[in-house]
């Protein structure tokens, strides 16, 4: 059994359901994620993984333990919290200590350890700092700290990063995912950020209302979204959704797109899986790069330019697909300005169809 | 802001002041004249000299009924009761306050409203129960009967006051402890009591004026020898001889005064910076 | 019988908690100068008796505060070994169960002798001793500066005509003619002089004792409120609130010339070095030199359960009885002894007229207990016509009618 | 999402532990509190006199209550008294706390000077408020002797005038603690509202009565809480001033029920009167306190 196995949990508040069953299941050394937007449950799940809270039903297992009339303090987990949570009376150097003292871990090696993870954080001239005289940053390194100095099996972290300015938390995320690296312990990732949720995972549970989406690495997330939920909260831009319906024409399943009175019908690759949908009303998700600017041919459409959003490297042009907005990533020398037409070709082999009724991939 | 302004903001602020110091300055000016000055001046005049002599006789010469010891005997009876009432009403505060805020349970909430509710009985209504009460418990008319008493009606205030302030410490703090390894415990005495630096000013303050202040538990739960200062003022300044000494009960009354007076000049600002620190949040 | 019981088993509980052996706790509202004097007399003899004093003095209010603080003694089981309770609060407490037998001290110091009918009957709870008298104070008195009087050209009023032609004529010559304090005791007391005064003694016992109710709403009594409002434009305005030896030394020091207050208001005359006859005249008040209303001051005895506190009891009940605590407390404190026959040659002028008013309104029938004192009704009934009586003199605008009906109404409650 | 910190299912300690701390407390305050509140609204039924009994009576002392008109001048001079204090010791302490907060100097000093009434007791007190508002001895004749010969201001010894002497005390004592606590409210307002509403050219008095004011919303429910409170139990403030007179024209509950209980010998009236108190004091708090709660729960 892997490094944490959570099983079938769920968790009621009265009438409300927090969790509706949850199973989860990550080999050891593997970063998760547990992402979605606030209010899903994802908190809960992660106080429940450290014994903050109590499951109403379900198993959690820790490194191949059952550990639900475990303690958190004996469930050998470290957890950074999105507040720090740092002791604000004592400093640096007793915040480290306050756990180890705890279990009674030697004064000696108590010292030790708090050395190696200063000098692993390089915060060793911090060491006898008050909290309040930190910066954001700062704490956030003392946070971890305090988990390191633990060093657990399983670390959990609760949005680390949603306090800090973005330059900061680009770097505290690249520094996070160094010494994932380096330790090659397990790690649990509360997030709501998305990008966090692709650079750092190894798998990544996508929730929403105390359901998991999906379940999988960040490539299978990305390219293949279970449903129009998780396609619309991991990517940004977000995956353009485009309603149509699904038809066969000339032996091929296929959409037709519109724009500018232009009609075309774009056949769809994965026509196999789609037999049974013909006639329905479908919803297409094509993500803003999978446009191509083209001279001419004869699947593109000749698009009006509502808007541009240059980013550096790409530029976001906005235009109208069957009534809705949609967003293309195409090379600023592609990019039109506003009021002129660009033709725009998508590429749909990597597209993916949704049913517009259940929300569900059907291709 | 214009200069005009500015000096009317002054002007108001000391007539304020003039208004609150007024009747302290009418004490103090009465205690130190002579009865012959009293007589000849008026309630602001200025003193022709300076005389202690009302200050002592009402500290150790003035009589009650038979009893010529003036206040000082009350006085260590007040300090005999206010020490510990004050302790054991904000310890049981901290404690309460801790767990209602940090360690809920299912009925937790009602009893805090229970709890809390105690802060606004009339206490005639305790009178008559209380006296049997502690006739029970054999501390009728003791300084532990009067600590007893003030701990019980003190308990609603302090488990008020801690219970909001704990609110805003963050959950996460005490969520942090528990995966150190800290228990119930642990936590209240390591990572709360340190924080709460603030709002046990504030409580000390409070509660050592409500204790120290009070008549109405020390004139209906002390005896002969257990009287508490205001009490032992009450008795003093209603004993009248056929002159009425004014210096003598105003010497009195600001002996009775002077430890209240003193915690408020010196640690006020605690009281002020606690309660903004979230005493009196929502 | 259940409060009974309760009292019992707190009783009981006492024992676990008595006090130091032979220690006497007297609870008693004597602070002011002459009283507290005669209190001072009484701990002495009582510490010659080998007892120890132990002082609970209550200050403020009349007793209110006393009160307050004896109550809660009782009903916590700790109890005072002695408290200042008179007149028939002496019966209340008895029904409550709480008063101790002094049958005992009684029958050995032949108090059924030596003590007036009166007395005895007040002393008495269900025919036992439960208290122990200290002195006879008379209500009724006018006390003169001769004075100030003098520069007028006047002499003691002995009629409410005299006593307002007087009161005038020092108005206008510029002298305060009523020193007054106003508290609702000390209202009562005025108004149940003039009561006296007005409406005689037949009409003062149908009205505040059996509460008559036609008496009550009586023209009579419009009368005696009418004359007793009238006093008022002859007091001053600090009157409110004021203590009754303050009015006094009012009277002491020329301030003013007339007060009605009881006897003990010589304590202050004679703590002040004044002689009575010549720098101060005790008169009967006006219209009242037939009558006498008595207040008499007595101490009840609780139940304790620790026996060397009973014997203390015994001996302050015995003390206070015995002729020499009798003449010297009573020489302080301005009343007559309560003992038929008492000495009285050490007494002065007011005091030998008192004795002997007191001997001939026993005789005569013309004794009345002062209400305003405790010694006509229930504490209740007494409070709610303290209310009436005090609410009249305060207020302006109410009309002696009207307060004629209140005070028949006020002495319906029970 | 910040849930109550839950307790799991393990550790029995941990589970228990926290009923266990708060058991004393709720004991005490069932026992001391809502057991004496049974006792005396038993005792509201019954004839006890002097002392307290326990035979039925029904609703006697209840007529006798209402009957009585000097309860009714009580309550009266409740809400006179409540009123014109509450009103006056939020509006003076307010206004002292806007002006303290423009930047004083020597704010400490002040602030301690507004502050130090709370910490005297009444008893202490009204031996000097007694003394200058009698007519004969404080400031009217202070202005006499200054030579305004007409000046008068008897209202302490005035029926009709009493009970307001009694608020002038009471707004003396507890308009500072308003102070201290509104000070404490201004000083945890963002700054930044302040600034974003001077760009919007709004005046000093504009902003704070709202923008500042309303923001403090919180800090004067507490208040008003507290000033109902002092306002219902005034106590030893009547009796060291006025002692519920003249007569008893400036009688509060408060005074009324300890006189009928401890010195007139009608426990079962004073306990009536009690039970009157503690329902208007229900009536107001309860719904606070729900509502509050409630609050808490949501927030």
């Amino acid at each position: 059994m892997g490094a944490l196995a959570i099983k079938n949990v769920t968790k009621n508040f009265g009438d409300t359901h927090i969790l509706k069953g949850i199973d989860i299941e990550i080999e050891s050394g593997q970063f998760l994620i547990l992402v979605g937007p606030s209010g899903c449950g994802k908190s809960t799940l992660m106080n429940i993984i450290a014994g903050l809270e109590s499951p109403s039903t379900g198993e959690v297992h820790i490194g191949g333990r059952m550990v639900n009339n475990v303690a958190p303090k004996d469930r050998d987990i470290a957890m950074v919290f999105q507040s720090y949570a740092l002791y604000p009376t004592m400093n640096v150097r007793q915040n480290i200590a306050f756990g180890m003292e705890t279990r009674g871990v030697p004064k000696k090696e108590q010292d030790e350890i708090i050395a190696r993870v200063a000098k692993m954080l390089q915060m060793d001239h911090l060491l006898d700092r008050k909290p309040s005289q930190l910066s954001g940053g700062q704490r956030q390194r003392v946070a971890m700290g305090r988990a390191l100095a633990r060093d657990p099996i399983l670390f959990l972290f609760d949005e680390p990063l949603s306090n800090l300015d973005a330059k900061l938390r680009v770097e505290m995320r690249t520094e996070i995912k160094q010494l994932h690296h380096r330790l090659k312990t397990t790690i649990v990732y509360v997030t709501h950020d998305q990008i966090e949720a692709m650079t750092l995972g190894d798998k990544i549970a996508v929730m929403k209302d105390g359901v998991i989406q999906q379940f999988g690495s960040p490539q299978d997330i990305y390219e293949q979204p279970a449903n129009l939920f998780v396609a619309s909260f991991i990517g940004s831009p977000s995956m353009n959704f485009i309603p149509c319906h699904l038809a066969e024409q000339n032996g091929a399943l296929g959409v037709s797109l519109q724009s500018e009175g232009e009609a075309r019908f774009i056949a769809l690759p994965q026509a196999a899986k789609l037999v049974g949908a013909v006639g329905k009303k479908v919803i297409l998700g094509i993500r803003p790069e999978q446009f191509d600017v083209v001279i001419d041919s004869g699947d593109s459409l000749a698009c009006k330019v509502h808007l541009t959003e240059p980013t550096g490297p790409d530029t976001m042009v906005l235009t109208q697909l069957n009534g809705v907005e949609v967003c293309a990533r195409l090379h600023p020398r592609d990019a039109k300005g506003p009021g002129e037409t660009v033709r725009l070709q998508p590429d749909v082999s990597k597209a993916v169809l949704f049913d517009a009724e259940t929300e569900a991939r059907l291709a | 802001m214009p200069k005009f302004w500015r000096g009317a903001l002054y002007a108001a602020l000391l007539v304020a002041a003039l208004y609150y110091l007024l009747p302290l300055y009418v004490m103090v000016i009465t205690s130190i004249k002579t009865m012959d000055q009293i007589r000849a001046g008026n309630l602001l005049s200025l003193p022709t000299g300076i005389s202690f002599e009302a200050w002592g006789k009402a500290w150790s010469g003035a009589c009650t009924g038979v009893d010529c010891s003036g206040l000082q005997p009350f006085f260590w009876n007040s300090i005999r009761m206010v020490i510990p009432a004050v302790l054991i009403s904000t310890t049981l505060g901290a404690l309460n306050g801790y767990v209602l805020s940090k360690w809920r349970f299912r009925g937790s909430e009602l009893t805090f409203a229970l709890i809390l509710f105690g802060v606004f009985i009339p206490f005639q209504v305790v009178l008559l129960p209380m006296a049997q009460t502690l006739g029970w418990f054999g501390i009728a008319n003791s300084i532990a009967g009067l600590v007893t008493v003030h701990v019980i009606y003190g308990l609603a205030s302090t488990t008020l006051f801690f219970r909001n302030y704990y609110v805003s410490i963050p959950d996460e703090l005490i969520k942090a402890a528990r995966l150190d390894g800290a228990g119930f415990w642990r936590i209240f005495l390591r990572i709360i009591i340190p924080m709460s630096t603030p709002i046990i000013m504030v409580v000390l303050i409070w509660q050592f004026t409500q204790i120290w202040n009070d008549f109405l538990f020390g004139v209906v739960f002390s005896a002969g020898d257990s009287k508490p200062i205001t009490v032992g003022l009450n008795n003093l300044a209603n004993t009248s001889t056929s002159v009425k000494e004014y210096n003598v009960d105003m010497s009195a009354a600001l002996i009775a005064a002077l430890p209240t007076i003193l915690v408020y000049v010196f640690a006020g600002k605690y009281f002020v910076r606690g309660l903004t620190a979230g005493a009196v949040k929502g | 019988m259940q409060t009974l019981r309760i009292t019992l088993c707190a009783a009981a509980m006492t024992v676990a908690f008595a006090a130091n052996a032979a220690e006497v706790e007297v609870l008693h509202w004597w602070t002011s100068g002459g009283e507290a004097k005669a209190a001072g007399e009484l701990k002495k003899m009582l510490e010659a008796k080998g007892d120890k004093w132990k002082d609970f003095a209550v200050a403020g209010g009349a007793g209110e505060n006393a009160m307050t603080a004896l109550k809660t003694r009782v009903v916590s089981g700790n109890p005072p070994a002695a408290a200042q309770i008179k007149g028939p609060a002496i019966q209340e407490w008895g029904d409550e169960g709480v008063l101790a037998s002094l049958d005992d001290v009684a029958k050995a110091d032949g108090w059924d002798k030596v003590l007036p009918k009166v007395v005895i009957d007040t002393m008495k709870y269900k025919g036992h001793y439960v208290a122990a008298p200290v002195n006879v104070h008379r209500v009724n008195w006018l006390w003169v500066n001769p004075e100030l009087l003098k520069k007028v050209n006047a002499k003691a009023p002995t009629t409410w005509d005299e006593f307002f032609k007087t009161a005038e004529a020092l108005q206008k010559a510029g002298i305060q003619p009523v020193a007054y304090g106003g508290q609702p005791w000390q209202d009562s007391t005025v108004f149940e002089t003039v009561a006296l005064g007005v409406g005689g003694v037949d009409f003062y016992k149908k009205a505040f004792i059996s509460l008559d109710q036609n008496t009550l709403k009586s023209a009579t009594m419009v009368k005696v409120l009418e004359t007793y409002k009238k006093i008022k434009p002859f007091t001053d305005k600090n009157a409110a609130g004021r203590e009754w030896n303050l009015a006094t030394s009012m009277v002491i020091n020329g301030k003013a010339a007339m007060q009605f207050m009881g006897d003990w208001a010589k304590g202050e005359f004679l703590a002040a070095g004044k002689v009575p006859g010549k720098d101060f005249l005790c008169v009967a008040a006006p219209g009242t030199a037939n009558a006498y209303t008595f207040n008499i001051d007595s101490f009840a005895m609780f139940k304790l359960a620790n026996k060397d506190a009973v014997k203390g009891q015994n001996d302050l009940a015995s003390t206070l009885v015995s002729p020499q605590f009798q003449e010297i407390f009573n020489l302080n404190k301005g009343s007559i002894p309560v003992r038929l026959g008492a000495d009285m040659s050490k007494f002065d002028e007011c005091g030998k007229q008192s004795a002997k008013d007191f001997a001939a309104d026993n005789k005569s029938g013309t004794l009345v207990p002062s209400f305003a004192h405790g010694m006509a009704m229930h504490s209740a009934t007494q409070g709610a016509i303290y209310d009436v009586v005090s609410q009249f003199w305060n207020d302006d605008n109410m009309t002696a009618k009207s307060a004629a009906d209140k005070l028949a109404t006020a002495a319906k409650t029970k | 999402m910040s849930n109550p910190t839950q307790s799991a299912h393990y550790g029995f300690a941990e589970r228990w532990l926290p009923r266990l701390v708060l058991a004393p407390s709720f004991l005490l305050t069932i026992f001391f509190v809502y057991g004496f509140i049974a006792w005396n609204g038993y005792l509201s039924f019954t004839s006890s006199r002097l002392l307290p009994n326990f035979e039925w009576a029904g609703i006697v002392q209840y007529q006798a209550l209402f009957a009585s008109e000097r309860w009714w001048v009580a309550v009266k001079n409740l809400f006179i008294f409540g009123g014109l204090f509450i009103g006056g010791a939020m509006a003076v302490g307010i206004f002292l706390a806007i002006l303290l907060d423009q930047k004083i100097r020597a704010e400490g000093a002040l602030r301690t000077i507004y502050l130090y009434p709370m910490a005297l007791s009444f008893i202490v007190t009204g031996t000097a408020w007694k003394w200058m508002l009698n007519p004969g001895l404080g400031l009217e004749k202070l202005m006499h002797d200054w030579g305004f010969a007409n000046f008068t201001f008897d209202w302490l010894v005035n029926t009709d005038m009493s009970i307001y002497t009694v608020v002038i005390a009471a707004m003396w004592q507890s308009s500072g603690f308003v102070m201290a606590l509104f000070l404490a409210g201004l000083r945890g307002i963002d700054e930044s509202i302040i600034k974003a509403a001077q760009i919007d050219g709004a005046s000093l008095p504009r902003i704070y009565w709202k923008i500042i004011l309303p923001a403090l919303r919180p800090v004067f429910f507490s208040t008003l809480m507290i000033l109902c409170h002092i306002a219902i139990k005034s106590f030893d403030l009547v009796m060291a001033l006025t002692g519920g007179g003249p007569g008893f024209a400036s009688d509060v509950p408060a005074t009324f029920m300890y006189s009928m209980a401890f010195t007139r010998g009608q426990t079962g009236l004073g306990a009536a009167s009690a039970t009157m108190m503690l329902m208007t004091v229900a009536a107001i708090v309860v719904p606070y306190l729900y509502s509050e709660l409630r609050g808490n729960r949501n927030a």
